[in-house]
């Protein structure tokens, strides 16, 4: 039931994921990342946080790859150059490997862990009685009021930064 | 579908990001490394947020988009700020500072 | 369903208000504030300042938990911010003049700044992963832009990107090493952590998320091998932006590092200690090895800054009340230091011109006697010389390691700290023994940075010939 | 008066902190008084409290005044507290006196020094005498290691006082990596002290230190004593100290020869209690001092710089001490770094007036012949130069033969033999000096060579001119050379041996160290000293016949299978053996020592060290590369180790 739209949510974002890691043409990264972000929301929807879902495809497909789309065209930065000679000879290779030794560690760790179920409150049934909206959105302005304060300072940080940086010199 | 089975995925998304920010030279395209490391992390959450049978994972989902909202906005203006003036965009060639 | 608000007791976290509030004031300020005179922005976030000190005071003594149990207002903690504050203001009075001579006198200097002080009062009052993981990017994020503040500058740009792409980098580890620790234990409360770890003692996933996180404090109070975007970052930004974040980060970071260790996962220790251990001694000796050559003195001071966060982590790795109170004294220490330190450079640059490299700084004991005579003393504490705060503050973290069967560590630090001396001894006698570099005698030093400098020098000195009232504030410990 | 005891190091402290601040704005004059009168008048304190303490009854004469708590540890606290008893007060005495005088004669030496670096020459001499004092008073292991690490600091930047000379650089940087070393060892055997005793303080650890397993001590002791080896100039790690001649010549008096040099004997004197429960480290210290004793007596014999000469002969006198000190005899060991003091000091500042009248030269093949010219500095040398060689009654005669007593007591002939026949080297390399800087015909006016060493380069860069004109110094230089020449003379009948009358300065001690007693009948005692006298002799003879009575051997000997050696042969059979052992294998053996043992090996050594962790930084720098992304690489390389480690584990 579950894992016919799992394994075709999880090769789709992995095959976008590396697409965003190879492919030539920033613009295509960032096409690519898109349809990675738009796979996890999938599979956020099946997991059970259809609000996550609708909030990742309105702030990180909507708001911040457009971001991103925008200044690869100010920049327009076309292809990448070439990697100085000799510095980073290996840091391909090595990346690659190192890269794939963290996957498999993980791997490993999974692989001996068995996770048991949890006896919370949330279960899917009663999320999808109350709707994910209103129980993230109630657990936001009490348990986690404070966090959510911090957050807004740091939107707050973020725009005065990029005024900053962005700013006429007077 | 266990929740290692989505662990997994969040791992190998986590370590694509990762080998993308190190092998790439363009530095938006490092940094849209870094935002799959974060939606990696992000889908850790809350699949272990279902398999706890809690909401405090989504809960952090949803700051965590926030911070990458405001890490976005402030990388890109860093980057623009750096390279509107150069030619290229190569994040090799920002390396002044070293020794 | 009914919403239960939790304890919102605002008590706890006013000193975090009170920089927050100002931080919005300054900012609302600046609005209406005509260039000529910024400065008073910052004379206003130093009132800030020490108002949110007052109020740090007033809660001494008496340990609260607020918003659930996420922060605490407990000694340790308390003495962070203290730390903090201090190093804030006294950054600020160092700022003033800094930025007018690099023509970067905005008020949104001082509003970053306070914000990233709000980010490490949080930072290192925090008793759930999550806090600290938004404090900890609310205050790099201010950090980066300060980095990059100035903007005509091809470095300071260039120390920017290189702090943010690795900085977030570090942190998608960190967050993933939160969302492991969650996963492993239902929970990211510092002290449920330890519950269920006493619970269910081997639990591989959080062990991974252990590993993670100390990934993520090890780039903020850059360990070997971590450190990478320490001396490039120091360098290129701008010098007073260098100043705060050598000190301001390393308490913040610190703190909630040893709380998240030390809180949340002792369980572990005997897993951890010894890779903080192998973490310290390769901080150590790589820190003042490679600062032995080092002819810029902002990279000097940035391996430097290395090097002490080496012998902080010994304090770490001996656990116990005493390697506690021994760090909290040795951050004191190093942020009155190194704030001496890195404004001595700024007294006696000479408008954007600075003295970078050592043999600037040659016969300025002939020029400027008393800053010079400053700069010196500075050195000569960070080199552990007695009877200096810098003294004091290692003897305390090798004894505490010692006391806890870490000889070993410890004997490794004392060698370290006789390495070191010789790199802090070149400055000095460049100062005193070499005949002065033309073009360096026309400086007026800033009266507001010889303030600080004067600050800076009292407490160091103070915490070498008396330092008891500050190890007695020292040993409040966690709130658990 | 023993409450005032804190005055003592806060009275120099005080006039560096004047002369720092102020010395720009202050004329000249007022500079040297505050700086003199400082010392002076530590001086004068502890000399009141010399007899303040004198006048207690002989078993309590051991204070410690306590100031205030330093540093509180869980549960021990460090204190300031000062520590006076007959050592300490012994070594204030010596300390603050003979301090005094070499800062007046530094008003003469220094004076052709600009302004700002007269104020900084005394505000360092000020805070050296602090350092020292600090040292030698403080009563537990942490305020003796601040005093320690602080003249180690003082000396490095009196050594490159003239920094921009290339050798004076060299010499400091050698001189802190070197001393570097040995305060590593100490610096863990006051760690280890502390994991072993949980305390720092000279009582509390002497009381406890027999409870304590014996290898345990050894350890411990070997440890402090690696810290005297380097800041007493043993071997191996003595190699800074001639280079160190390239400070002022006050510096090299009073801290390369009178004080700071001494700080590892007193040192190993004040732990006593420690080393006397080890019978394998007290060897140790024992046979170190005799082999550097000997050792760099042979170096001295060849040196053509009078200052090397007098570096060479402070590091095997030094030895002595440490031969004294090893075998037990404390008293004796303390007692012969007064001594030292007096006609050490005495000697340097003698070459120093030397130098001031001859524009800094200070190599004896351009010296000579300055007898006539400096007779105040001639007399004062020779009192000096009779007292190290152990010329009877003088002050070195007593000490240096109570060491050599006491080993010969103590069934350490092999020691007695080394240290007896360094007692005869010693001669004949003082005299030899003696002879060829203030005897024998002047080769100042002919010889057209630039001078090997410029003590002050300023001056003699001023009048780069050739012809010098050596006259007497002033009377600020000569009357501090004439107080020391007394003390030269007269300063061994505190310690004379019991033979000749009572021994002062072993009851003195008794306080402090078990009384010595020798046990030796008295015809042996006589015995004993008449060995070192006549060593001593021989050395000077041989120094004359050499170099005034017979210059031109060396030429004759060159001849030798001419048909004036069948003539001559019978005339010249001692210059023979002479030159077979002195001039021949000996001098052979000297010039290897110095040029391969010395200059190749362990000079070699310590600057490799400096080499090889100048390397080891390049290479680190090297990985600095300036790519983020290398950056970002090694830290995931490290993250895959560090999970690694803990999933595998």
């Amino acid at each position: 039931m579950e894992s016919i739209p799992f394994y075709f949510l999880a090769a789709l974002a992995v095959l976008a994921a590396l697409g965003v890691v190879v492919m030539r043409d920033p613009v295509y990264s960032a096409l690519a990342l898109a349809v990675v972000l738009t796979a996890l929301a999938g599979l956020y929807v099946l997991l059970s946080a259809p609000f996550l879902a609708a909030a990742q495809v309105m702030i990180y497909a909507g708001a911040i790859l457009i971001l991103f789309v925008f200044v690869i065209m100010l920049l327009s930065p076309g292809r990448e150059g070439d990697a100085p000679r000799g510095a980073l000879k290996w840091q391909r290779p090595l990346a690659v490997i190192f890269g794939g030794a963290l996957v498999a560690q993980l791997a490993l760790v999974l692989l001996m862990t068995i996770l048991p179920t949890g006896r919370g409150l949330y279960t899917p049934e009663y999320l999808a009685q109350i709707g994910s909206t209103q129980a993230v959105g109630a657990a936001l302005f009490t348990d986690y009021l404070l966090p959510f304060e911090i957050t807004s300072l740091l939107l707050l940080v973020a725009m005065v930064g990029v005024i900053v940086l962005a700013k006429k010199k007077s | 579908m266990t929740v290692n089975h989505y662990i997994f995925l969040s791992a190998i998304l986590f370590s694509i990001g990762a080998v993308g920010v190190l092998i790439r030279r363009n530095p938006l395209i490092m940094f849209m490394g870094i935002e799959l490391m974060l939606n990696a992390a992000n889908l850790a959450f809350v699949a272990f947020s279902r398999q706890l049978q809690s909401i405090d994972g989504q809960v952090f989902v949803f700051l965590i988009l926030a911070v990458a909202a405001a890490e976005v906005a402030v990388g890109l203006a860093i980057i623009v700020a750096l390279f509107r003036t150069r030619q290229t965009v190569n994040v090799d060639d920002v390396n002044a500072l070293k020794g | 369903m009914s919403l239960s608000v939790p304890d919102l007791n605002f008590r706890v976290i006013a000193p975090a208000l009170i920089v927050a509030l100002t931080a919005l004031i300054v900012l609302l300020a600046e609005l209406v504030t005509p260039a000529p005179r910024k400065r008073w922005l910052g004379v206003l976030g130093l009132i800030g300042l020490l108002i949110a000190a007052g109020a740090t005071v007033g809660l001494w003594g008496a340990p609260a938990s607020a918003f659930g149990g996420m922060v605490v207002a407990d000694n340790f903690g308390l003495f962070l911010t203290l730390v903090i504050l201090l190093g804030a203001a006294l950054s600020i009075l160092l700022a003033l003049d800094f930025v007018r001579a690099h023509r970067v006198d905005q008020g949104e200097y001082y509003v970053l700044v306070l914000f990233a002080v709000v980010g490490m009062i949080l930072m290192a009052t925090a008793t759930d992963l999550i806090v600290i993981f938004l404090a900890l990017e609310l205050l790099s994020l201010p950090l980066y832009i300060l980095a990059a503040f100035k903007r005509a500058d091809a470095r300071s740009l260039e120390a920017g990107l290189k702090y943010f792409l690795l900085g977030a980098f570090s942190s998608a580890f960190f967050l993933y090493g939160i969302a492991f620790i969650f996963g492993g234990t239902g929970t990211t409360n510092l002290m449920k952590i330890a519950d269920a770890l006493a619970k269910n003692p081997r639990n591989d996933l959080l062990l991974v998320g252990a590993g993670l996180l100390l990934v993520g404090f090890a780039f903020k109070v850059a360990l070997v091998p971590f450190h990478w975007w320490t001396p490039d970052v120091y360098d290129g930004a701008p010098t007073a932006v260098t100043a705060f974040m050598s000190v301001g980060v390393k308490a913040a970071a610190f703190g909630a590092f040893f709380r998240a260790f030390l809180v949340a996962l002792p369980a572990f220790a005997f897993d951890w200690r010894i890779v903080l251990a192998a973490l310290a001694v390769l901080t150590m000796t790589l820190g003042n090895v490679a600062a032995l050559l080092q002819s810029n003195v902002k990279r000097m001071l940035a391996y430097s800054s290395i090097a002490h966060a080496g012998y902080i982590l010994i304090a770490l790795v001996a656990m116990g009340a005493s390697g506690l109170s021994s760090a909290l004294f040795y951050l004191l220490a190093y942020t009155l230091t190194n704030l001496g330190a890195f404004g001595a450079v700024i007294a006696l640059s000479d408008g954007e011109r600075e003295r970078l490299e050592i043999r600037d700084w040659g016969g300025a004991a002939r020029q400027y006697p008393f800053i010079a005579a400053m700069f010196a003393i500075f050195m000569l504490s960070l080199a552990g010389f007695p009877p200096l705060a810098g003294f004091t503050g290692k003897f305390l973290i090798f004894s505490a390691a010692v006391e806890t069967g870490w000889a070993w560590l410890a004997v490794i630090g004392v060698l370290n700290s006789l390495v070191s001396a010789y790199f802090y001894l070149r400055p000095i006698v460049q100062m005193y023994m070499s005949e002065p570099v033309p073009g360096w005698d026309r400086i007026r030093v800033a009266p507001l940075v010889a303030l600080a400098l004067v600050l800076a020098l009292i407490g160091v000195i103070a915490l070498g010939l008396y330092p008891t009232p500050a190890i007695v504030m020292a040993t409040g410990g966690f709130l658990r | 008066m023993i409450n005032s005891l804190w005055l003592i190091p806060a009275l120099p402290l005080a006039g560096a902190t004047i002369n720092a601040i102020f010395s720009r704005k202050l004329p000249r004059w007022l500079v040297s008084v505050i700086a003199c009168g400082a010392v002076g008048a530590s001086f004068v304190v502890s000399l009141l409290a010399f007899f303040a303490m004198q006048s207690t009854d002989e078993h309590h004469r051991v204070f410690n005044v306590s100031l205030f708590t330093w540093i509180p540890v869980a549960d021990f606290k460090v204190d300031v507290a000062f520590l006076l008893d007959p050592l300490s007060a012994l070594m204030l005495l010596v300390v603050t006196g003979v301090g005094f005088l070499i800062h007046v004669y530094s008003i003469g030496y220094m004076d052709a020094e600009r302004d700002d670096g007269y104020g900084h020459f005394f505000t360092y001499l000020n805070l050296f005498i602090f350092s020292m004092l600090m040292l030698v008073l403080g009563s537990n292991y942490l305020l003796m290691y601040v005093g320690w690490e602080l003249v180690g600091l003082c000396s490095y930047l009196l050594i490159s006082f003239w920094f921009h000379k290339p050798e004076a650089a060299s010499a400091g940087k050698k001189a802190f990596i070197t001393t570097r070393v040995g305060d590593f060892g100490f610096g863990l055997g006051v760690l280890l002290i502390f994991t072993t005793f949980g305390t720092l303080d000279f009582a509390d650890i002497f009381a406890h230190a027999k409870l304590i397993d014996q290898s345990l001590i050894t350890i411990i002791t070997l440890l402090l004593f690696a810290g005297a080896v380097g800041k007493s100039a043993q071997i191996p790690l003595y190699v800074w100290l001639p280079d160190a001649m390239e400070g002022p010549t006050p510096v090299s008096a009073l801290i390369h020869a009178a004080t700071m040099v001494t700080a590892g004997v007193y040192m190993v004197a004040r732990s006593h209690a420690l080393f006397e429960l080890s019978p394998f480290s007290s060897e140790v210290v024992a046979w170190t001092g005799a082999l550097t004793a000997i050792y760099t007596a042979t170096i001295a014999l060849v040196q053509m710089d009078l200052k090397r000469v007098l570096a060479y002969s402070t590091i095997s006198q030094l030895g002595y001490m440490f031969v004294a000190v090893g075998i037990g005899a404390y008293g004796a060991g303390i007692f012969h770094l007064m001594t030292h003091a007096f006609f050490k000091a005495l000697l340097f500042l003698g070459a120093g007036s030397v130098m001031h009248a001859m524009n800094g030269i200070i190599d004896m093949r351009q010296l000579g012949g300055l007898r006539a010219k400096m007779p105040r500095t001639y007399i004062t040398f020779l009192a000096a130069a009779l007292a190290i060689a152990g010329f009877p009654f003088f002050a070195g005669f007593f000490s240096k033969d109570e060491i050599l007593a006491s080993a010969f007591a103590t069934g350490h002939t092999a020691i007695w033999v080394i240290g007896l026949i360094t007692a005869g080297l010693t001669a004949f390399y003082i005299f030899r000096a003696f002879f060829l800087t203030f005897h024998t015909e002047p080769r100042w006016t002919t010889d057209d060579r630039r001078p090997l060493t410029e003590d002050d380069s300023h001056r003699s860069s001023v009048n780069g001119h050739r012809s010098v004109h050596p006259h007497e110094s002033p009377a600020v230089m000569t009357i501090p050379l004439a107080i020391l020449a007394v003390l030269s003379v007269i300063g061994g009948f505190a310690g004379m041996p019991k033979v000749m009358g009572a021994n002062f300065l072993e009851h003195y001690f008794e306080p402090v160290f078990k009384p010595h007693d020798l046990h030796l009948a008295a015809s042996t005692e006589w015995m004993l000293i008449g060995a070192s006298v006549a060593a001593g002799l021989l050395g000077i003879a041989l120094a004359y016949w050499f170099y005034i009575a017979r210059p031109t051997i060396p030429v004759t000997l060159a001849r030798r299978f001419s048909g004036i050696y069948n003539l001559l042969w019978h005339k010249y059979w001692i210059d023979e053996i002479y030159s077979w052992l002195f001039v021949d294998k000996g001098y052979r053996l000297a010039m290897f020592l110095w040029q391969v043992l010395d200059v190749k090996i362990i000079d070699g050594a310590a600057n490799g060290l400096g080499r090889a962790t100048a390397a080891l930084s390049r290479v680190t720098r090297s990985w600095q590369s300036g790519y983020a992304r290398a950056y970002a690489l090694m830290m995931l390389i490290a993250t895959v180790i560090v999970l690694g480690w803990l999933i595998l584990r």
